[in-house]
């Protein structure tokens, strides 16, 4: 037991790295001493950037391996993809968080009172939250997935509530709360179902198991609906139809660098989660029985879990995006737009262990440093003391703010899936994933969305550029912190330089979206079997 | 005659390259004019450049007739070649070369020479406009010059296109001249315009030709010809003919495409004389005649072109008869006379109709700068009722006597050249085996009558009778509108003008170089004479006919004339007459004829010419035909109505449709559609918490529901 | 290929230049960089081993971007991206200066986009891998979006909104449709691999009524582009609005990409779907011929008519692509270079008098022969380079492309059997004489006539730059190797037919064998009754 | 609740496994339906307790059912698990009923679709 936990442990370092953070920035946040304050964010960087050097240094083959896991070698991609957008997001935040208080103590109004500041919890559940979704690579089975799930969560429903000031993060915060603790129950009631076919909570038995169900009569109706289950609660946490009506709501009224957050973290989670889920059911294998009981054997997933999939990708596309069209709130439409992303996401599951992993990772990639861009330029910019909402704040922004508006533009271009922006690749890479599993109509109404997606990604770079500056839009100032900008500047360079590396990075996501050996043998068996019935 | 002759054979001969100077010099010469236009050069120096160069080619031209042999083909550049094969069919060669036979030769001698003279008579009309428009003029004359050589030259229809559509631009560039007058500007648009939908017919006629013989170089299409079995031929050949017709009747002003010739006399005269009377409008000629034997390629082709040329020319004549202003006329003799022309080749004489281009071209040019000078002495006074007796006045005799050789020649007057020319073709028309052609002949007669006397209407008027004139509404004819510029009161008219008495103004008459051109121009429409005399009193060969009969628009290389032989053969008759003495009889009278009836109403009581005028409007059964002869036959307002008023209402309908339709509803509609559908989804983001939750919940069951259903009908 | 990248980067770094230097010296790093651009392709094509053949050059595969989806920068030229690519970098420059006194704000960013819209271009012409084209096509309307939005007309956003999303959504499929084949490749060899001889290899074996598909996915995109009736409603308001630079590239380099498109991927790619709808392209080439000559016609806005002249014209152009033998395919490309010239020059013309007169209102103004006889000249030789005379570089595309089209179906002897024939010539025809109808009136109300000025000179007045009554120095300068171009590429098109021609038979490699087998197919239709019909009457 | 959950249980260890998933499900779904119905904040969460504890049961019978020891470790966490969430729920209604005195979910649509 010793022997077989010691390489886990070892695959873990990267979290206990941010725990031991999370727990150093939530004691030092109630420190007396300015500095000490100040410094929380840089602390948490280092930890996050500490816990990037630490996955290569750890995830050898053989730790891996010894880990027992379904997908080996997940985190040595997913682990620095969430620590190095998360540095980012941590930059987005400094200054946001307790400003008020701050200012107040700053100027001597108040006194500093350990009971009113919330900044180090703020990024003692900023780290939490990231370790959790760190954990989900190492998941082995249904406890853990689950556990790690609750990890990314409950932080996030505690950042939303105390990110900001203001009614509209408290409304923001209930609504995600409540909706979320009813996602969770469903996925929960999901493993059940799914616990209770296979028999087991371990995924390399569960995939055993679904894998002799598939050579058997197909996977039993109680696995299937406690997979969809558990896929339609996830899909929560992506931000997928049907559980993605919160995100506009929440995205507003969440301050703005906790929407960059949710917008990337619980969505990699959730990914992630799903992922795990769909490598235990298998892309391959699975059998058709014909009227006259001949089997014919067929790639991909399950037809019901594909077909639900399906259609899930396709309405969370459509609905995100026509959605975003309607929007005079530049934040409600990047929510939409991140409920369109996922749908073009999903494309990636249901394509699957070909390519479709690696594309969904390289896209969440993508989509992470693209869309921290757009609301970092958010973040850096306020009016009247207040965040940035409406169009019309971003009316001339070139002309005050030249190069936020121009990180907007960026972004913009590479969420639409702009060459040679990041987002180009990303899209590119998903359509051939989805090509590879035979799923031409999927490309197509990912391809027409785009088209549509357009329509209001161009206004996000038009607006500013180009529009004349409205009477709102000339209050608008910096923020007084510098970070926010620098970290707009950061990802606006990183959507055109990560394309140049489009090659090296798509590498490693293949690299890690490899399969266990004993998947895969387990796959080979079914086959056989199938075919001999 | 009766056999079928075959067309010689061109032999390449590169040697004879500097005949290509012809078409050199004059290019060259236009960017010497350009460039003094550039330089804004105050002097003659354009003038000189141009007059010098089409001598010069005048000069090659006339070497080159001497060193004549034999057709020949002389490459000078490749233009426009490539080739994707081997095969007959897999090339496509039109370089720039030139193609040389007698026809060639007969058609540039009268080209460059005329040319060259009206250059000369140009320089001193257009002087009042040195330093503004008068390089510009000269530019286009060396344009028309350059492509009207290329097109008379070319070895290929292509080449010939060139010049065609060069032409056409030398063309609208000229009569648009004086271009802040805005019915100059249309007047060259609308030439331009018509001569652009026959040269799609001549472009289509050339693809064709190409598409069924796979080249359009004269020499081996010729060859392709010669070699026959032409007998049944498919739709695509037998178009050829119409579609080069096509391209023919738009150039040189026949039915339906000659109402922009008329118009054209915006253009400055020597312009007038040269193009739209001499040369350009002649290309139609050259090019039936050049193309001869592909007329052949349907029964009716030379028909219909002897049709169109026959009602064209009567048309004109009617026309003509009724205008008042002299450019006017003449433009519509010049209409009428081509389609003298288009009747010859129709019933079958090239030789008619190139002897008739020929003779035409001097008497016409003639006719026409002797109209430019009174232009030009009378402050642009053109209405031949305000003219009168200016064979009185010093200084204008010779305008008025050369005025009346070109006016008897015009008329067909017994033994002036046009004499003989008009008597070809006619002869021929009236002794063909085809009662149709007999028709015509006796139409063309007809309106050889009419000829005669509206000719005569505008001599008798202009230059007999007592002296008496109105000068022109306008400070001069070519307004000098850059060197007033100061005090610039063109484009209106001069209040005081209708005030001005005859004696305020003095008529400045022409001086040497106008006077020198009338002379020269006089003498050669005698001249051109000779060959007609030859013929018929010492029956020597006629010149012409040998230049024609050597070239591909030979005689007898058509179809037609198979039928005409044993006719020929047997001497026809007319009116009971040998064919000849006949015909003059005839002929005589019909031009002496008229030319009475122009005497008596227009000279020795003009009053009479209106009371006719007045006695033909009060009789409702008549008086259509003055109204429709006044008014062209409304010719321009059917067009108007028929084809350009629906395009353009159609025109604004698209136009309309486009924005509002096909962009307004069509794309900006779809653009809209999803932003129709996303709100149909708004109630689903109400705000209220429950809401959502109940909008999840019933997407899960929905699903779970959906398995189910799935489940129970049986999926796998 | 160290030259193509210098010719495709150098615009870049002078952006940063210009981004980074000072506001005064903006326009002149831009001149450079452009100059240099266009040097450097010069001095490539001046070396350029291909002219006489349709292979492409060089041939070595570029750097690997993206290994596992076969992506790599590879670059290459055959002479007909070459010359489009030499195009756009002649005009590049001279856009510039044009724009010297147009802009007076903003300058720095318009010119960085400028030179960046101007790489782009380039770098899609030079493309050798199917994505890294799409890169350089697509990102063109980043650039051109931006310089109509930000520096057009009134209605400057709506119409840089609607050429966006017109164009992206057209392009889309194109994306995907290339896509696909790199897939049928992978299904094919078991790797991915985008670049282009690849794909055209790959996409030719594939069953016909595939290649139908991939034709039509591709020819939306590119018919977007071209434009082609009826999706062109984009590009009159677009140019109306757009800057004079800004119109002259859209027209002369980036349309060219929509027909390059259609040569060097539609057509070679997918033979039988080319087969199968060329006559259904044709006839809406030859729509879009008479329709957009019709509307010109009642067209007051002089740059709206030029604009609506581009979809008339390059629907001749479309039209001899699709007669699908050499003489149209070669008249096509000799057109789409033609186009660039006369069509940019005529643009640079109105934006010349625009900036002295502040509207392109043929109705209020006219006359300027006598106020500015320079601009006049230059005016008059583009139009009629533009309506095609003889002796003009217009004419020698205009007059292969109707060939081409009218010998189309003389099936047997020019070895490329097609459906077109001489109706569809005869109508295309018309075209010609609707050209000449509308911009003979275009030029009759703005060249010629009365002088006819706007009261205000408030405009005048304001104009930042006072230019002088006719053309200076500059604009002249500008103009003059338009005009040379014209007049030589009328006179000697020789050279550069040669040099069309290989690669104009390549490009048509497959389709005699899919046309016969389209024509044998559709026998018992109408339209294959009367093409067999004369076919047999020929025969007799 | 835990009156709720216990009885729950006992049944379910004394009865055939599909009785306790018919009762598994039908806590579940009750307390959906609660969630969606009732308007305080408190039941709602109680509510989503509900449907915690349903996936629970089933959860245990399934254990029992595969004589699995894992499913009712799972238990355990799940338990532990709600009651963070409850802390954390807790903790959030306090701060909202400060806000607006009401423990109503329908005073909190601000936000929203206009």
């Amino acid at each position: 037991m010793i022997e077989a936990m010691s390489p886990r442990l070892i695959l873990l370092a990267p979290e206990m790295i941010l725990f031991v953070a999370a727990v150093t920035v939530a004691i030092l946040g109630l420190s007396k001493n300015h500095g000490i304050r100040a410094s929380l964010p840089f602390i948490t960087c280092a930890a996050l950037i500490a816990s990037i050097a630490a996955v290569p240094l750890t995830w050898t083959n053989e730790n891996a391996q010894a880990a027992n896991l379904l997908l080996p070698t997940l985190g040595r991609f997913v682990k620095p993809l969430l620590a190095g957008v998360g540095v980012l997001l941590v930059l987005l935040s400094v200054g946001s968080v307790d400003r008020k208080m701050e200012e107040s103590v700053a100027r001597g109004r108040m006194a500093f009172d350990p009971q009113r500041v919330v900044r180090g919890e703020f990024y003692a559940f900023f780290l939490l939250s990231i370790m959790g979704a760190m954990l989900l690579c190492n998941a082995q089975d249904l406890i853990w997935l689950f556990l790690a799930i609750e990890l990314v969560s409950l932080p996030t429903y505690i950042m939303v509530a105390i990110g900001g000031s203001g009614n509209r993060n408290q409304e923001a915060a209930v609504k995600y709360f409540f909706l979320g603790a009813m996602s969770t129950a469903v996925f929960l009631y999901g493993f059940a179902l799914l616990y209770g076919s296979t028999g087991s909570l371990q995924f390399l038995e569960i995939r055993s198991a679904l894998a002799a169900q598939s050579a058997g009569s197909g996977i039993d109706t109680l696995a299937t609906i406690g997979i969809v289950l558990i896929l339609l609660g996830l899909c929560f946490k992506i931000t997928a139809v049907p559980m993605q009506f919160y995100a506009p709501d929440v995205y507003e009224g969440a301050p703005t660098h906790v929407t960059a957050f949710l917008a990337f973290v619980p969505k990699t989670a959730g990914f992630t989660a799903m992922v795990l889920i769909l490598s235990c059911v298998g892309w391959s294998g699975h059998t058709l029985i014909d009227t006259d009981g001949i089997r014919i054997p067929y790639t991909g997933l399950p037809t019901p879990i594909a077909a639900i999939l399906w259609m899930i990708a396709i309405l969370t596309m459509t609905l995100g995006n026509i959605g975003a069209l309607l929007q005079s709130s530049v934040k409600r439409m990047l929510a939409y737009s991140s409920v369109a992303h996922s749908g073009y996401l999903i494309l990636g599951l249901i394509a699957g262990a070909t390519a479709g992993i690696e594309a969904l990772y390289f896209y969440l990639l993508a989509y992470g440093v693209m869309t921290t861009a757009s609301f970092a330029a958010l973040a850096a910019i306020e009016r009247r003391g207040e965040e940035i909402n409406s169009f019309s704040d971003l009316a001339g922004l070139r002309l005050r703010h030249p190069v936020m508006a121009w990180m907007l533009a960026i972004s913009a271009a590479s969420l639409v899936g702009m060459p040679p922006f990041i987002g180009f690749f990303g899209k590119i890479y998903l359509f051939i994933a989805a090509f590879e599993a035979d799923q031409f109509g999927l490309v197509l109404a990912a391809v027409l969305n785009s088209a549509i997606s357009g329509l209001y990604y161009l206004k996000l770079a038009i607006v500013p550029l180009v529009a004349p500056p409205s009477a709102r839009s000339e209050e608008v100032t910096s923020v007084p912190s510098r970070w926010p900008f620098i970290a707009a500047v950061v990802c606006g360079v990183g959507t055109i330089f990560l394309s140049a590396i489009a090659g090296t990075l798509i590498g490693a996501a293949k690299s890690s979206a490899q399969a266990s050996p004993m998947v895969l043998t387990a796959s080979q068996e079914a086959l056989p079997t199938a075919s001999t019935h | 005659m009766t056999q079928l002759t075959s067309i010689p054979q061109a032999i390449i001969a590169p040697e004879l390259s500097w005949v290509g100077l012809a078409l050199l010099l004059p290019l060259l010469a236009a960017v010497g004019c350009a460039l003094c236009c550039a330089l804004r050069v105050k002097g003659k120096a354009a003038a000189i450049i141009t007059i010098l160069a089409l001598a010069a080619s005048f000069g090659i031209i006339v070497k080159a007739y001497f060193a004549y042999t034999g057709p020949v083909q002389v490459p000078i550049f490749q233009w426009l070649s490539f080739q994707w094969g081997t095969g007959q069919f897999q090339s496509f060669t039109a370089n720039c070369g030139m193609y040389i036979d007698t026809l060639t030769l007969y058609w540039m001698l009268f080209v460059t020479g005329l040319g060259t003279l009206i250059s000369i008579y140009a320089s001193e009309y257009m002087e009042g406009d040195c330093g503004a428009g008068y390089s510009r003029f000269f530019f286009g004359i060396c344009i028309f010059l350059f492509s009207m050589s290329a097109l008379v030259l070319g070895d290929n229809l292509i080449m010939l296109y060139l010049g065609w559509e060069g032409v056409g631009l030398a063309s609208y560039l000229l009569i648009g001249y004086d271009y802040a007058r805005p019915a100059a500007v249309a007047a060259g648009k609308k030439a331009f315009i018509m001569n652009r939908i026959g040269d799609l017919g001549l472009a289509l006629g050339i693809f064709m030709l190409w598409a069924n013989y796979g080249t359009v170089q004269y020499s081996e299409l010729f060859a392709a010809m010669n070699k026959g079995g032409q007998t049944s031929v498919d739709w695509e050949l037998s178009v050829i003919p119409f579609l080069l017709m096509l391209g023919a009747f738009g150039k040189s002003a026949q039915i339906p495409l000659f109402t922009w010739l008329p118009d054209a006399m915006e253009g400055p005269t020597p312009v007038s004389a040269l193009i739209h009377a001499a040369t350009m409008v002649t290309a139609g000629v050259y090019l039936i005649a050049r193309m001869y034997p592909f007329f052949e390629l349907h029964p009716q082709a030379l028909a219909t072109v002897a049709w169109v040329g026959g009602l064209t020319a009567l048309l004109a004549a009617t026309i003509g008869m009724a205008q008042y202003d002299i450019k006017r006329v003449f433009a519509y003799s010049t209409i009428s006379q081509l389609g003298y022309m288009f009747l010859g080749l129709g019933v079958g004489t090239t030789f008619g109709a190139c002897y008739h281009t020929l003779t035409h071209a001097f008497f016409k040019a003639l006719l026409f700068l002797t109209a430019g000078a009174i232009m030009h002495g009378f402050a642009g006074q053109l209405d031949l009722r305000k003219l009168s007796g200016l064979r009185l006045l010093p200084g204008w005799r010779i305008v008025s006597w050369t005025m009346l050789v070109g006016c008897l020649w015009l008329s067909a007057f017994p033994y002036t050249a046009a004499f003989f020319s008009k008597d070809a073709i006619l002869l021929k028309a009236l002794t063909s085996v085809r009662a149709d052609f007999r028709f015509l002949g006796w139409l063309g007669l007809f309106t050889a009558a009419l000829t005669a006397y509206y000719t005569f209407r505008v001599w008798f008027r202009v230059c007999a009778g007592p002296l008496h004139f109105e000068p022109g509404a306008e400070g001069h004819h070519e307004p000098h509108d850059d060197t007033h510029d100061k005090h610039d009161t063109h484009g209106k008219p001069a209040p005081a003008s209708a005030a001005k008495s005859t004696h305020a103004f003095h008529p400045h008459a022409p001086r040497w170089a106008i006077n020198g051109v009338l002379l020269i121009l006089a003498l050669g429409a005698l001249v051109v004479g000779i060959p007609g005399y030859n013929e018929t009193f010492a029956h020597k060969d006629n010149w012409a006919q040998q230049m024609i009969a050597g070239s591909s628009a030979m005689e007898g290389a058509g179809l037609a004339e198979d039928h005409g032989a044993e006719v020929s053969e047997a001497h026809p008759t007319v009116l009971g007459m040998d064919a000849h003495t006949g015909l003059t009889v005839v002929g005589c009278t019909a031009s002496i004829g008229g030319i009475l009836v122009a005497w008596y109403l227009h000279l020795r009581s003009r009053k009479s010419a209106d009371q006719l005028r007045a006695a033909l409007l009060r009789r409702w059964w008549i008086r259509w035909v003055p109204i429709c002869m006044e008014n062209k036959w409304y010719v321009d307002e059917i067009y108007h109505a028929c084809f350009r008023l629906p395009m353009w209402l159609g025109a604004q309908i698209l136009s309309f449709g486009d924005r509002h339709f096909l962009d307004g509803v069509m794309v900006d509609g779809l653009a809209k559609l999803p932003i129709a559908v996303g709100k149909l989804f708004k109630p689903l983001y109400g705000g209220a918490l429950q809401g959502y939750a109940a909008t999840m919940a019933g997407g899960i069951a929905l699903v779970v529901a959906w398995l189910s259903w799935v489940w129970l009908r049986g999926f796998n | 290929m160290l030259l193509i990248w210098t010719s495709i980067l150098f615009p870049i770094v002078a952006a940063f230049a210009v981004a980074i230097g000072p506001t005064k010296s903006a326009k002149w790093t831009a001149f450079a960089g452009t100059l240099a651009s266009l040097g450097a392709l010069t001095i490539f094509a001046w070396n350029f081993p291909a002219w006489h053949n349709a292979e492409h050059f060089p041939k070595t595969t570029g750097p690997s971007w993206i290994p596992h989806a076969g992506i790599t920068f590879s670059v290459g030229f055959d002479t007909v991206s070459l010359l489009l690519a030499l195009l756009s970098a002649f005009l590049m420059p001279l856009c510039i200066v044009g724009s010297f006194s147009a802009i007076t704000e903003r300058t720095k960013e318009y010119y960085g986009w400028f030179l960046v819209l101007g790489s782009s271009i380039i770098l899609a012409f030079a493309a050798r891998d199917a994505i890294l084209f799409y890169i350089g096509y697509e990102f063109t309307l980043v650039p051109m979006t931006l310089i109509i939005a930000i520096y057009g007309g009134t209605e400057r956003r709506v119409a840089a909104v609607k050429m966006f999303l017109y164009t992206f959504l057209g392009s889309m499929f194109m994306l995907a449709t290339l896509i696909y084949i790199g897939w049928e490749h992978r299904l094919a060899v078991g790797a991915w691999d985008f670049d282009i001889d690849t794909l055209t290899k790959t996409a030719t074996r594939l069953p016909s009524s595939t290649q139908y598909w991939v034709f039509a996915a591709f020819m939306v995109g590119f018919a977007v582009k071209v434009p082609l009736f009826p999706l062109h409603t984009w590009l009159p308001l677009a140019h109306d609005q757009a800057p004079t630079a800004g119109s002259v590239i859209l027209a002369s380099a980036m349309l060219k990409l929509g027909t390059y498109g259609n040569y060097r991927f539609a057509l070679p790619m997918a033979p039988a779907g080319g087969a199968d709808l060329m006559s259904f392209v044709a006839v809406l080439a030859i729509i879009a011929i008479i329709y957009a000559s019709l509307i010109c016609w009642v067209q007051t806005d002089a740059k709206k008519l030029i604009a609506y002249s581009s979809v008339a014209h390059l629907g001749l152009c479309m039209l001899g692509l699709f007669a699908l033998n050499p003489v149209g395919a070669e008249g096509a490309v000799f057109y789409m270079v033609n186009h660039g010239l006369s069509t940019g020059a005529l643009f640079l013309c109105i934006g010349m008098f625009y900036e002295r007169y502040h509207t392109k209102d043929t109705d209020v103004v006219g006359g300027l022969a006598k106020r500015m006889p320079v601009w006049a000249s230059f005016m008059v030789l583009f139009t009629l380079a533009s309506i095609g005379l003889p002796g003009l570089n217009g004419f020698v595309g205009e007059f292969l492309c109707l060939g081409g089209t009218f010998i189309s179906e003389h099936d047997g002897q020019t070895g490329y059997p097609g459906v077109l024939g001489p109706w569809y010539a005869v109508v295309a025809g018309l075209g010609l004489i609707f050209a000449a109808m509308y911009l003979l009136i275009l030029l009759g109300k703005l060249v010629w006539g009365p002088l006819r000025e706007p009261h205000d000179d408030a405009a005048h007045a304001t104009s930042a730059i006072r230019l002088p009554q006719d053309l200076c120095f500059r604009e002249i300068a500008i103009l003059t190797p338009l005009a040379v171009a014209c007049i030589w590429l009328g006179f000697q098109p020789k050279p550069m037919l040669d040099a069309i021609a290989p690669c104009a038979e390549r490009m048509l490699a497959n389709y005699p064998k899919e046309v016969e087998r389209y024509m044998s197919q559709s026998a018992g239709t109408p339209l294959a009754s009367i093409n067999g019909k004369t076919s047999e009457s020929r025969g007799e | 609740m835990n009156q709720e959950l216990s009885s729950g249980f006992t049944i379910a260890a004394n009865a055939p496994i599909a009785v306790a998933l018919a009762i598994s499900a039908l806590l579940f779904v009750i307390g959906l339906v609660g969630f969606l119905c009732r308007r305080n904040m408190i039941i709602m969460f109680l509510c989503t307790e509900l449907m915690f504890q349903g996936a629970a049961l089933a959860m245990i019978a399934f254990a029992r059912l595969r004589m699995d020891v894992s499913g009712q470790v799972f238990v355990i966490f799940i338990l532990t698990v709600a009651a963070a969430e409850a802390a954390l729920a807790l903790a959030l209604v306090v701060l909202l009923y400060r806000k607006r005195e009401t423990l109503s979910a329908d005073a909190w649509s601000d936000l929203g679709e206009s």
